[in-house]
């Protein structure tokens, strides 16, 4: 399969039918609750609610989540690190003498936020996201471009992946400089054929009446008020847990 | 390296988010104008996002064996023109933060100033500047290519430095150690980027002169 | 919706290196019958399809519904457009949403309908091409004859009175095949003429009640086992012959078959022939 | 190049959604005799042809060429790729240089070998598949069954010693599907071993030494005449009975048709049934 595994799971996820004003309501709640509380216990609590809900009610693959957790983790410790190492005085660098404290606090905010964020998109797809920036007042021509990407990028996707395969089995990738090559060549190849489906898919879309816009009509995916009452009382509960502690 | 949901202060990723909008609402109007005047501008403006994603995704070879992948911008900011790439870029950030993971909501703002305005613009300037000097179309791309890879990653190192200044040696000192982690480690990559968009466009002028020519390229 | 005769006459269409591929194209999708339009890749099936569907103007000829020539204005071609309907062979040109349910809304959408009138025909499309069970699966995670279905649907939607199919059985296996064409029996019951393209002249056979080969840039029309027993005619349009035109010929002369016309199927042939005698034990 | 034997033997590999696409397939590519992989769309066929190829390493079982298991390091597989080609369904996944001639070079040029060995070998397999007028073409002018070919001459000149080839005659109309096949002869003559998929019952039945069908996540071989007249297997692996099959027993029991293996196609039918009676005038 092409897919993306992020993607994959949140058509798949047991949230799917939820409507996507709900979860948008909840992760950004949890995002902001784990930005502005402290990283303890605050910013450590919403990172546990996160990944019960993900792992539980949302089910969404506890492999999927991880391995898609790796890339924000990355950069986190790497960034966290580097603000907390001290290169001016003497003596070269060293650690700054708060350093353990600001990097676990920089550590847990980032953490909790990308786990939040990552909560939202396993469990919505793309597609039920950008009808929410039409409603932020987002021009439409923009939302359809957006939407076309969000079609093509699988497309284009599959393209790379053969392509690249026919390459390597070629011995296309057998040395650097061959791997130059062979990159140059399957980003042209992908660039013509996005050109090429963009021309037949205008002719199939005049075809069906398209006349000034990509309208489609949005599922009806209703909202719960039970989920919406949990959405503001859970990172409320955080807070509150939060000052008791500290 | 995209900045990670939740590693800038709330003030910074505030700060950074309403920088990078005049460029991108200008980017916004520009897609408008184009889809008004020709409905069916909607699919190869996103069939450019797309390209971008997709070429984000392509594994950059490196000399050291390991490898890392390109930002993309270069070649659309050529193609495409920079105040495009501001909005296609930063539909294509909100993509990789929701499909990848890679960067997030609330540094969107900080990311699509690196990585879809000043990348791009920096690029696209070294380009024609490039150009303009009589360079051959070549050379140019590789310029315009290369410089907006680095332009990318010195503007992350510059937003980190300003959120986490040194402690002792300040902002100063701060910048030089982001540019330390996230740029000069970038050097190799961006040439290398630039060979990228080189190969690309060698074939492009092969393949698809016509297209080329009603970029303007 | 109802069937209407969709014609074409002597068009000159779609040049290739200076040469028209269409010259003189003459033929008719006659209002409620099956018609497969054969010819080799190449030959112009495409170009024709197009003409006919407006998407193509031919520099000569015309495309006439029930003897009205199509108009080229915008408004002329909005009509012909909610008449004719093309599905070109490649789903992916034409699948554009996320997901099945809101690709297949996008053309009753620009019709102008209110919410309530596209659910509906949403839902007749997607029911009429079995795809109910898909309607909230992503286009990018179905199989290639899934989205062959799909686009089909998005078609279907527009409740055209006739739907023109290029080769929608290609690369499709035969259970895939078998549920395409009962999705099309179902439209033509629905009052929707449906004319295909194929170069499977065993499927044309089978399927068509006429047939069109596209050949030197015309098109000769004609009955099913006449045309694909026509040697000459096959052989210009680089064609095979069906093989249950040929073994039914020569076991007609052998005395095997009953009169009237021959089977066009393995199905029907064995149905035809004597039983087999049983074996002594 | 010379014929070698390809196998695998209990491959487990291609999850989706949660479940082996292939869970125990063992199958054998026998050194000079032609093989059929037959099964519908989405039953694994070219999961296998991928793991065959080294492209996609099974998580279980063994992939072997002449009783050797492949090594899937960089060298090991390297090897494998020299040894094993395979050439997949849809021709513009696989085209991504301007013209013909460099196209097919793109893989010797990466062997390392000299101007004079890559121009010999880019002309070798060029005329091998019968596209030495078309060398200096833009690919994305020719037609899809041209460039289909194209696709297999940038296989064929690493000259592999098996080449495998994923629905080599999908969407190609008559004319082509005999050049293609035209083509595989001669590439089997010169010493490659040639392995197609194809959902096409009626073309495996012609075309193939052996059949091999994929079938619930394994595979079951035998002698084409065997297993394609075996209904329950047919069933399970959703194919049809290739029709030459079922007319041909029909009439043998009828006693139209001489001892012997049945005829495998039209042709082969008409000339094993008695002439007609003259017709009297």
């Amino acid at each position: 399969m092409t897919g993306l595994a992020v993607d994959d799971a949140a058509w798949a996820s047991a949230w799917r039918r939820r409507a996507p004003g709900d979860k948008m309501l909840l992760c950004g709640g949890l995002v902001v609750t784990a930005l502005v509380l402290p990283a303890w216990p605050g910013s450590a609590l919403v990172g546990a609610v996160v990944v019960a809900l993900a792992l539980g009610p949302a089910r969404v693959p506890a492999r999927t989540f991880l391995r898609a957790a790796r890339w924000p983790a990355a950069f986190i410790a790497v960034g966290a690190v580097t603000a907390v190492v001290e290169v001016g005085g003497g003596g070269g660098p060293g650690w700054a003498p708060d350093a353990a404290a600001r990097a676990g606090s920089l550590v847990g905010h980032a953490l909790a936020g990308s786990a939040a964020v990552l909560l939202l998109a396993t469990t919505t797809p793309m597609s039920d996201l950008l009808p929410a920036l039409r409603r932020a007042r987002v021009p439409d021509a923009v939302v359809e471009v957006a939407s076309v990407v969000y079609r093509l990028l699988f497309v284009l996707l599959g393209s790379l992946h053969t392509i690249r395969e026919a390459q390597t089995a070629r011995m296309g990738y057998s040395s650097v400089a061959r791997s130059y090559r062979s990159s140059g060549a399957l980003a042209a190849a992908v660039l013509t054929r996005s050109w090429d489906r963009a021309r037949r898919m205008q002719e199939g879309l005049a075809g069906r009446g398209m006349e000034t816009g990509l309208r489609v009509l949005p599922e009806v995916l209703p909202s719960s008020w039970a989920f919406l009452a949990g959405s503001v009382a859970g990172p409320a509960a955080i807070v509150v847990a939060s000052s008791v502690a500290t | 390296m995209h900045i990670a949901e939740g590693f800038l202060p709330a003030g910074h990723a505030a700060g950074w988010t309403i920088a990078a909008a005049p460029f991108v609402v200008h980017g916004a109007r520009a897609v408008v104008r184009e889809v008004r005047e020709n409905p069916g501008s909607t699919l190869l403006l996103g069939a450019a996002g797309a390209f971008t994603f997709v070429l984000s995704a392509v594994k950059l070879p490196s000399v050291t064996g390991s490898s890392s992948h390109p930002t993309g911008t270069g070649p659309g900011a050529i193609l495409f023109r920079p105040p495009v790439m501001a909005l296609l870029g930063t539909v294509v950030l909100l993509f990789q933060a929701l499909l990848l993971a890679h960067g997030g909501l609330t540094t969107l703002g900080a990311n699509a100033f690196a990585f879809a305005v000043v990348g791009p613009w920096t690029g696209y300037a070294a380009y024609r500047l490039t150009r303009a000097a009589g360079a051959g179309l070549m050379p140019a791309v590789f310029a315009g290519v290369a410089l907006a890879d680095l332009a990318t990653y010195v503007t992350t190192s510059f937003q980190l430095a300003l959120a986490f200044p040194d402690a002792e040696s300040g902002l100063v000192g701060g910048l030089l150690k982001f540019l330390g982690v996230f740029a000069v480690t970038q050097i190799p990559l961006a040439i290398g980027e630039g060979l990228l968009g080189v190969l690309l466009f060698r074939v492009l002028t092969v393949n698809a002169r016509p297209e080329l020519e009603r970029l303007g390229v | 919706m109802s069937h209407r005769t969709l014609a074409a006459r002597g068009l000159v269409a779609g040049y290739e290196r200076g040469r028209p591929v269409l010259d003189g194209a003459t033929l008719t999708v006659p209002a409620g019958r099956r018609l497969a339009l054969l010819g080799a890749n190449g030959s112009g099936k495409t170009t024709l399809l197009r003409c006919l569907a407006g998407r193509l103007r031919p520099t000569a000829g015309a495309v006439t519904v029930d003897g009205q020539p199509v108009a080229y204005s915008r408004a002329g071609l909005r009509t012909h457009r909610q008449t004719v309907q093309l599905v070109l062979q490649d789903p992916d040109d034409q699948l554009f949403s996320a997901s099945v349910a809101q690709d297949v809304s996008f053309g009753p959408l620009n019709l102008g309908l209110d919410e309530a009138a596209v659910r509906a025909r949403v839902a007749e499309a997607l029911h009429l091409l079995a795809l109910d069970p898909l309607a909230g699966r992503p286009t990018h995670q179905l199989s290639y004859g899934e989205r062959k279905r799909v686009a089909i649907a998005g078609a279907v939607a527009m409740r055209p009175c006739v739907l023109l199919l290029d080769e929608p059985t290609a690369g499709l296996d035969p259970s895939a095949v078998a549920e395409t064409l009962a999705a099309l029996a179902r439209l033509q019951e629905n009052d929707s003429t449906v004319a295909m393209s194929t170069h499977d002249v065993d499927l044309a056979l089978r399927w068509a009640d006429e047939v069109a080969v596209v050949v030197d840039g015309r098109v000769v029309q004609g009955a099913p086992e006449v045309l694909l027993a026509d040697g000459d005619l096959l052989a210009r349009a680089r064609l095979d012959r069906p093989w249950a035109l040929g073994v039914g010929a020569r076991l007609r002369a052998l005395g095997l078959l009953p009169a009237g016309p021959l089977p066009r199927d393995a199905g029907g042939l064995l149905a035809a022939l004597p039983p087999a005698p049983l074996v002594r034990s």
